[in-house]
Order: structure tokens, then sequence, then C-alpha cells
């Protein structure tokens, strides 16, 4: 029984997230990437619990609410915005 | 035709090919579900009885494969050497400035506080219970960093900063991931294989299953919280340090 | 059923390495990397499952009882730590792009002539 | 004596750990002398593994997880000859390194002295381990480790490009090698080398193990610097301080052409031995490409380690031919050279490093006879440069004539030919470089070379006789390296087991050890007529590139505009290909994987 309602769930959320990852990867401005990128983490979560594999979900589950949101906009802050001495010309 | 139009348009067919292989190889796999692999069967089948682990990924990844582990240590911490190496002339070091911190309700700071003895603790309890049901010292050495990390959106730069001292946390990451060397070689010293079990398996399902595994899950929980505590910083202080010298300049 | 899990997981790596090919921004390539990455995820914990089994964890579970692979769980698990620092350290090298050419766009950073 | 085998990992593992760990209370010489003595004892263990696989392979199993019937449970390190060795070269080449930087590395020593300590570990791990994943991860540390200390100078903008092209384009490239090992285990439900090729043989080869082997040997090929995947190599090997090109050059492609040896010796061979025709060509030919390219490259350029960036591309070539040929001889040349390449290469980038030091430039046009004062370095610029082009019992010359014989034994008879030119042709450009730098010799200006950005000088503190006294050490070696007596018979012998597969599984599932073999002789290689001629031929060639490149100008205007027209706009065209953009680097990896999938699934199937 367990079987019958999970090949459906599975397929639904694998559908879901190669929709999830074409839209990172192929989403131009990287700010909406992040966002993106964390809806396509939170999918794979889902995918990983329903294919058994509860340890890998939680690792990605810290994964991608904390560690590459941290990074990853901190270096969007600083990239995006203006230089600390304000010239955004190239140094060279 | 700007030099990446012709590139997306070489990669179209390149990766066409790429995939009409990759596809045409899994095509050959066996279905989905109905794995019959020899080795995870082994270790589903002796990692309770012999380890007195009941969960068998935990015994896979600090015991079976535990030299994987360690090199997964090293590479966390080689990772964050070279954060650190890389960001070393900009951030906080290249501009020597006090930052302001924008943070000053003093709600928000407990709330800071208390998030942070909250984070530690989910933290501790995913690390301690990692052998027994999922977690271990990967999830809850991350939980501990993220907690930090909360501490400096609620309560603001400094109160991160003072809590989060490199002459506190380079050796305590440095015990981390050295710890894990040190069971290893304390085994070698005895006439065991490096990362052999010293202690017996313990009992199942308690804190102590699995004999030296906590050890060696404690220890990565010790690496992973201080690295990721190391990195997280090292990347807000490229953040929050230009952005207050450059308002104080203003 | 049967082949789309294992056709997702090439589908996310070809997608991924399109998306870094063309990538104008460094930052956005290190998260395309991220997404060439969760296909091996994928991959692996999909070649694992078995239809029926549950998670490898024996607590209040009967001996005996059909589980899925647990070492793929284990390799998945080292590679989560391994994107996360290696990403951490593309991050650090694109800030320092910026800082020394003001620029994190990868066909702008060019030092080298052959 | 299987304990040791643990050693070379764990020391240099503990010893960074120390070295964090006590940074705010350790003064910085105890943590440099902690790193490099941890260093010195990697390479002694390394060493003694060495000497005792002469009697056969020695095991350490993890955990003491021995194998189930013939289930692999936990992760083995199985030490065999040639393994062993490249656990000796690289950790020995990092304690050279460590030994240089004493005092030419002062700023940022601890992270360091960190970061090569992790690297070291990680090369000697990656060189004994008998496990298909574990191998991807110490692949991983190395990787890691090697990204940062290319960009080390932050401050400068092409160490950090060199450093992104080379994190990107080998990040992809390990996830390419993942979904090989995702395939391989979904196969054969095995990590363990020996029992992936054990059960992989017992049945004809299909799809999934094709894809699996062309992801697998493309990720390693991506380090191992073969076209069309060595774009990142000069960009990185080019901008990374002088004791950090040692490891890069001397070990570390060099371990991702160990990676295609052991993965097709133990896992593959089986299964594919009614198809070996079809790898052996392939390999081959990218092999001869490579080698070609790295050379044309090497001539065209002036930034004196990019020069030798490109050296060690043409090389690489070398040493995969020797390794596609797919016999023990070519495998045992392939040893031989990266042995003696190893050290050659790396003496001659840390004399780079002295000539930036002391001369405070790096370009070959504008060092034009500054380098007059500097007898030692002029010296060992020579001396290495001879001993990378094959001169008879010099230097890469046994390991040559090895992969020659290799050639000549499998009606691949065009192939040694091409080989020499591309060496000769690499030799003589360090060659001219040297002459222009050290005696001022040909012109000041030339059009021909591609100007690169130039390289702060180092320390200036550094202590010159050290400096000099450790390239000296490390050039020596490798110029001695084809007259050590019973090398050759040593390699030979280790080559044959390396690729005795069958036996390699047996010592490995069932413990079977092999009968002790008699002990090689300590006797020299007779050199034929055939390898006389070659090696005296390449110097010929060697010297004659380094005139031209000097002098090409007092050549008749008829014959250079021919040249010009002829060779002008291919030559544009592959300058061009090399732009430093990782976007481009990605996509030609996407061909070049596209290429090898593709004839590999079409010849194989």
């Amino acid at each position: 029984m367990i079987v019958e309602t999970l090949v459906p769930l599975q397929a639904m959320i694998l559908a879901l997230v190669a929709v999830a990852a074409a839209s990172v990867a192929l989403c131009r401005s990287p700010l909406r990437q992040i966002l993106l990128s964390g809806v396509y983490g939170l999918l794979l979560v889902v995918l990983f619990v329903v294919l058994q594999a509860p340890d890998v979900a939680l690792s990605m589950l810290v994964a991608t609410t904390v560690a590459y949101p941290l990074v990853v906009l901190v270096a969007i802050a600083r990239t995006g915005a203006r230089r600390p001495d304000g010239d955004e010309e190239r140094q060279r | 035709m700007t030099r990446r139009r012709i590139r997306g348009a070489v990669a179209v067919p390149a990766l066409g090919v790429v995939g009409a292989v990759v596809f045409w190889g899994l095509s050959g796999l066996p279905s989905f579900g109905d794995y019959h692999g020899q080795y995870g069967r082994l270790i589903n089948d002796v990692a309770l009885p012999e380890r007195h682990t009941t969960n068998a990924v935990t015994a896979t990844v600090f015991d079976y494969r535990g030299l994987d582990t360690l090199g997964e240590e090293f590479i966390l911490f080689a990772a964050v050497t070279g954060v650190v190496l890389l960001l070393r002339k900009s951030g906080r070091r290249g501009v020597d400035a006090a930052p302001k911190d924008r943070v000053t309700s003093d709600a928000l700071r407990l709330f800071g506080m208390l998030a942070l003895a909250g984070g530690v603790l989910v933290g501790l309890w995913l690390a301690a219970y990692g052998y027994v049901t999922p977690g271990g010292g990967f999830q809850g050495g991350v939980a501990i960093a993220s907690a930090f990390a909360l501490l400096y959106l609620a309560a603001g730069y400094r109160a991160f900063a003072r809590r989060t001292s490199e002459e506190a946390l380079d050796p305590l990451e440095a015990t981390g991931a050295g710890g894990f060397a040190v069971v290893g070689l304390a085994a070698l010293i005895s006439g065991l294989p490096f990362l052999a079990n010293l202690l017996g398996p313990g009992q199942p399902s308690t804190l102590f299953s699995g004999g030296s595994i906590a050890f060696v899950n404690w220890a990565a929980a010790i690496e992973v919280a201080a690295a990721n505590t190391i990195l997280f910083k090292a990347f807000l202080e490229q953040y929050i340090v230009p952005l207050a010298a450059a308002r104080s300049r203003r | 059923m049967n082949f789309l899990a294992f056709g997702v997981a090439g589908w996310i790596c070809l997608v991924g390495f399109y998306g870094a090919i063309v990538s104008e921004n460094l930052i956005h390539l290190a998260l395309c990397l991220t997404v060439i990455q969760s296909s091996t995820y994928v991959l692996l914990l999909s070649i694992g499952y078995r239809t029926g089994g549950g998670a490898p964890i024996f607590k209040g579970v009967k001996l005996g009882t059909t589980s899925v692979d647990p070492v793929v769980q284990a390799l998945a698990l080292t590679d989560v730590v391994i994107s996360v620092t290696v990403i951490a350290l593309i991050l650090a090298l694109a800030l320092d792009a910026h800082n020394d050419a003001g620029t994190v766009d990868p066909d702008e950073l060019a030092e080298f002539h052959g | 004596m299987s304990w040791l085998l643990p050693l070379p990992v764990a020391i240099p593992l503990l010893a960074a750990a120390v070295v964090v760990a006590t940074d705010h209370v350790a003064p910085r010489r105890l943590e440099d002398a902690v790193a490099l003595v941890a260093a010195a004892a990697a390479t002694a263990v390394s060493i003694l593994i060495m000497l005792d696989t002469q009697r056969g392979a020695v095991l350490h199993w993890f955990g003491g997880w021995h194998p189930r019937g013939n289930l692999a449970l936990g992760i083995g390190f199985v030490a065999d000859p040639l393994g062993a060795g490249m656990a000796v070269l690289s950790t020995g080449l990092v304690t050279l390194a460590l030994a240089y930087s004493w005092t030419y590395m002062r700023e940022a020593s601890r992270l360091f002295d960190t970061l090569m300590l992790v690297f070291c570990a990680a090369t000697a791990g990656f060189s004994l381990t008998g496990d298909l994943f574990n191998m991807f991860v110490w692949f991983e540390l190395m990787g890691v480790a090697a990204y940062a200390l290319a960009g080390f100078k932050v401050e400068e903008l092409g160490p950090v490009q060199g450093a992104v092209n080379f994190a990107i384009t080998n990040t992809a490239g390990a996830y390419l090698i993942l979904m090989g090992i995702g395939l391989l285990y979904a196969r054969t439900g095995a990590l363990n080398f020996a029992q992936l090729g054990q059960f992989l043989a017992a049945r004809p080869v299909d799809r999934l193990v094709i894809v699996a082997l062309t992801l697998v040997f493309v990720g390693f090929l991506v380090k191992a610097a073969i076209v069309p995947f060595h774009w990142w190599l000069a960009d990185a090997h080019a901008v990374a301080p002088a004791p950090v090109c040692v490891l890069f050059s001397g070990a570390m492609v060099e371990l991702g052409l160990f990676a295609v040896a052991r993965i097709y010796w133990t896992v593959f061979s089986g299964t594919l031995h009614a198809h070996d025709g079809d790898v052996r060509s392939l390999l081959v030919w990218i092999g001869v490409v490579t080698a070609l390219v790295g050379a044309l490259m090497c001539f065209l350029q002036r930034h004196l380690k990019r020069l030798l960036a490109y050296s060690t591309i043409a090389h690489a070539g070398v040493m995969l031919v020797g390794i596609g040929l797919l016999g023990a001889k070519g495998l045992a040349g392939t040893a031989n050279l990266v042995l003696s390449h190893g050290l050659v290469k790396g003496g001659l980038f840390l004399v780079a490093g002295l000539v930036l030091l002391r001369l405070k430039a790096i370009d070959e046009l504008r060092l034009h006879g500054a380098g007059r004062g500097l007898p030692w370095e002029g010296a060992l610029w020579l001396a290495g440069a001879v001993g990378l082009t094959g001169f008879p019992y010099v230097g890469v010359f046994l390991g040559h004539s090895l992969v020659d014989d290799e050639a000549g034994g499998r009606s691949f008879d065009w192939v040694p030919p091409l080989l020499m030119l591309a060496e000769a042709v690499a030799a003589g450009a360090v060659l001219r470089a040297g002459a222009r730098v050290f005696l001022g010799w040909g012109p000041k200006r030339d059009e021909l070379l591609t100007p690169e950005p130039e390289e702060s000088p180092p320390e200036q503190r550094a202590s010159v006789p050290l400096l000099i006294a450790v390239a000296a050490v490390t050039v020596g070696l490798g110029l001695l390296m084809s007259v050590v007596p019973g090398l050759e018979a040593r390699t030979e012998h280790g080559a044959e087991r390396f690729v005795d597969r069958p036996a390699y599984a047996a010592r490995v599932l069932h413990d079977v050890v092999p009968p002790a073999p008699p002990r090689p002789p300590f006797t020299l290689r007779r050199a034929t007529l055939q390898s006389w001629l070659y090696g005296i031929g390449a110097t010929l060639i060697a010297f004659a590139t380094a005139a031209v490149g000097l002098w090409y100008r007092r050549l008749p205007e008829l014959f250079l505009g021919l040249v010009a027209r002829g060779l002008g706009p291919p030559v544009r065209a592959l300058r061009a290909a090399h732009s430093g953009i990782v976007g481009d680097y990605l996509l030609w990896l996407t061909i070049g994987t596209a290429v090898v999938g593709g004839v590999w699934a079409i010849s194989l199937r």
C-alpha cells in the first residue's frame, strides 16, 4: 500500500526537482538565483526523504537553509554593492 | 555575437552529444527500486549485530568507511583554512575599522542570545543521537554554527565577534579534526588497524552505542561547528566591515 | 518511473553545465556547480533505492526488514560537505577577483593571453 | 609492516591540526619546523613502505574491517611498488618545497604550512588507496588545498583568476568522476578496486560500463591536463608561488595519470580485454596531441613559469602515451618519467622562484641578460633543460626510452619520433629562455612571444644559499634518475605487478600472498642504438629550437614569410583558444567528454 502511494509522489517530486534545477541554472540574476536555489534545495530535501535517506535530507537541510544562503548572500552583497572607497572602476 | 552567445550556441550540440551518451549509459542501469548491491546489504546485515548501531548510515560513515569521513573532515578544515587565506587581505583585515551595529533593540538582542542557546542545544542533540537516529556530527555541527550566524542577525556583529574569537575557534577546530586522527592513531599504537574500535561495541540505541564511533562523532561535531563558524565569520567580515567603513567615511 | 529518476539526474547535470558555460557571474557559476553536484546526489540515492524499503535505521524495526542501501547515503553525505566547502572557496576567490578587478564576470577577467 | 600504511596520511594531517591549534601561542619558526619534520617523516615512512613492497603488495584494512567472503567491507590501502613510489615522490616534493619555503614564504606562513601538509597527506592517500570513492575523497582534499594555494597572492588578479579557472574546471571534472562512481556502484555494488574488477571481468562490457569509464577517465584527465582538458594548468601553474608550482607540476598532474592507470588496470582491464585496442588508440592519440600542443605553446611563452607549465603539459602527454599503450613496459617508462620529470621540473620552478626573488621579474624579455650575475641559477637552469630533453643517461632518458620500446613493440612506430619532437621543442624553449636571461643572447624584443602579467617578487630577506641548495638537490636528483642501478628492473617488475589484475584481486580479497620474486639485479639499462639516436637527436633538435627561437630573424625573408603564412593562422587560433575564460574551458570539457564518450560508445559497444 505504501508503495502505491509512494511512487506517484516520488515521480511528482522528481519532476519538480528537474524543473527547479533548470530554473536555478538558467536564471541569470544571482539574487533571484539564490532564492530559487533555496526552493530547489528544499525540494531536494523532500526528495531525499521519500527516497528513504533521512540523514542526507538533514544534511541537505542545514546546508541549504544556512550554509549556502549565508556565504552566497554575503558574496552578492559585497560584489553587487559599491566598493567601500566609492569607485566602481576597475583598479588595473 | 558576443563570445558568450557563441559559447552557448556551441554548448547546445556538445551537451546534446554528452546527453545522448549519458542517457544511453543510464538506460543500462538496473530498474529503479530494484537494487541488489551486495555491499549495502552486507552492511545492513552486520551493523546492528556487530556494531550495535541502529543507524547503518552512521555506522558506514564513522566506522566501515571512517577513512572517507576523516578525509571529508579535513576537506572542510582545508577549505576553511583556504578561505581565511584568500580573504586575509580584504574585509576587516583590509579596512581596519570598528563596525557599527545596526541592531539597537534590547528585545532583539535577547532573542539573539536565546536563539544561540536554542541552536546550540538542537545541534548538540542532533550530534548526540546520530548513531541511533538520523543526524550526527556534521548536521549537529552546522546547526551550532548557524546558531552563531543567527546571533549575528539578531544581535549584530559585535556580539557575534565577541563570542567567536579566533583564539578559541582555531584550537577547537584543530582539536576536532586532529582528534579524529588521534583516535585512529591510538588504535594503531595499541597494535590494531588505524581507526579500529578500541572500546567494544557498547549498548544498542544508547548514547554509548558503537564504541569509538562516539569519539569520532564528537570530534566531527566539534570540527564542523568550529569550522563553519570560522567560515561564516570570514564571510561576514567581508560584508559588515567594509559597509561600516564606507558609512563612517561618508 | 523506471527511468525517470536516473533521467532527472542526467538532466540536472546537463542543465547545470549549460548554466555554468554561459554564466556572467562567478557567484552564479558557483551555484550552477552546486546544481551539477546535486545531480550526483539524485543519482546515488536513486540507485540505492529499493521499492518498499525503509531507511537504513534499525531502531524499533525487526531484523531482516528490507531497507534501502546505506552506502550510497554515506557517499551522498560526504558529497554534501564537499560541495559546501568547494563553493565557499570559489566564492572567496570571486570576492578576491572583485577586489582586484572590480568585476565578477569571468569573461571580463582577462589576464592571460595564450 | 602493514601498520606503516596509514602513517603518510595521518602524520601530516595531525601536524596540520597542531599547526592550527598552536597558532596563537607558538612562534612561527616552531610551526614551520613541525611542518617540515612531518613532511620529512611522511617521506621516510613512504620510502620504508616502498622497500617493503619489493616482496609483495602490503595491505592495511582501516578499522580492521577485513573482507567477508570476497566482499570488501571497509576501506583498504594497498601499497604496490608504483603506488608507494608515487607516494614517495609526492611527499618528497612537499618536503623539498617546505624546505625552500623556510625563508621564501614568510607572510601567512601558518596557513601556507597547513595547506601544504594537507596536500601532502592527500597525495599519499591517493597513491595508496585501494578504494574508488576513497580515491575521490583524497582527490577532492588535494584539490581544495591546491585551489587555495594557487590563489595565494590574492592581491594580484593573475593568481586569483588562475585559481578560479583551476577550481571550477577541476570541480566540474570531480563531479563527472562521482557520477561515474555512482554508475559503477549501481552495476557492481562495490567500491573496492579489486572487487569492482572481479565483478566486471566476469561479464562482457556493456553501455553502463562504457559511460562510467568515460566519466571517470575524463575527470582524472582534467587533473592530468590532457588536451582538450588542459587549459587551466598554465593559468594556475604560472601564478602560484614557486614552491607550490613544484607540487602542481611534479605531483598533482602525475597523480591524475596515476589514477587513470590504476583504475584501468584494477577495474576495467578484465572486462575490456577484448576491446583494449580501442582504448589504446584513443589514449595514445590524445597523448600525442597533448605532447605536441604543449610543446608548441611552450615555445610561444616568455613568462618563465608559464613556459615551464606548458612544458609540463607536453610531458604529461608523453606520460599518457606510456600508460595508454596498455603494456607493462610503457607503464614502467611512465613511472620513470614521472620520477625524473617531477624532480627536474620541480627544480626548474625553484630556479624560476630564485630569479623572481633576485631580479624581481619573471619575463624572459625583460630579464634579457639580467641573469649574467647569477652563475648558479644559470647552471641549474641549463642542467634542468638538458635533463628534460632525453640525452642518453640524463634525466628523463630512461623513462622515455622505455615508452619508445613499448610503442615499437605495439606497432605504434609513428609515435616515438613525435614524442621526441615534442620533448625536444619544449626543452628547446627552456634553453632559449635560459640563454636569453642568463647569457643575454638574442634580441630584446620578440613579437612571437606572448606577454603575460608580471608577478610581484617574494620576501626579500630570503636566504639565497639555502634556496640554491634546495633547487640544486632537486635538479640533481632528477638528473641522476636514469643512472640509478637497478631502478629500471625494479620499475618494470613493479609495472608487471601493477597490470596483473587477477593477482591484485587475489591479494586484496583473499589474502593470497604471491611467492617472493627473485631480487632484480642492480644493473643499468643497456641503451640500444635506437635510444642513443633518439636521445642525441632530441638534444640536437632542442639546441636547434633554442637557436631558432633566439635568432630566427636572421633566417632568409622568403623562408620566414612562408612559415608565417603556413603556420600563422593555426598558431593564432590555438593561442586564442587559451583565453583564460573559464566558460570556454567548461565548453571544451563538454566537447572533450562528447568526443571521448562518443568514440568509445561506438567502438567499445
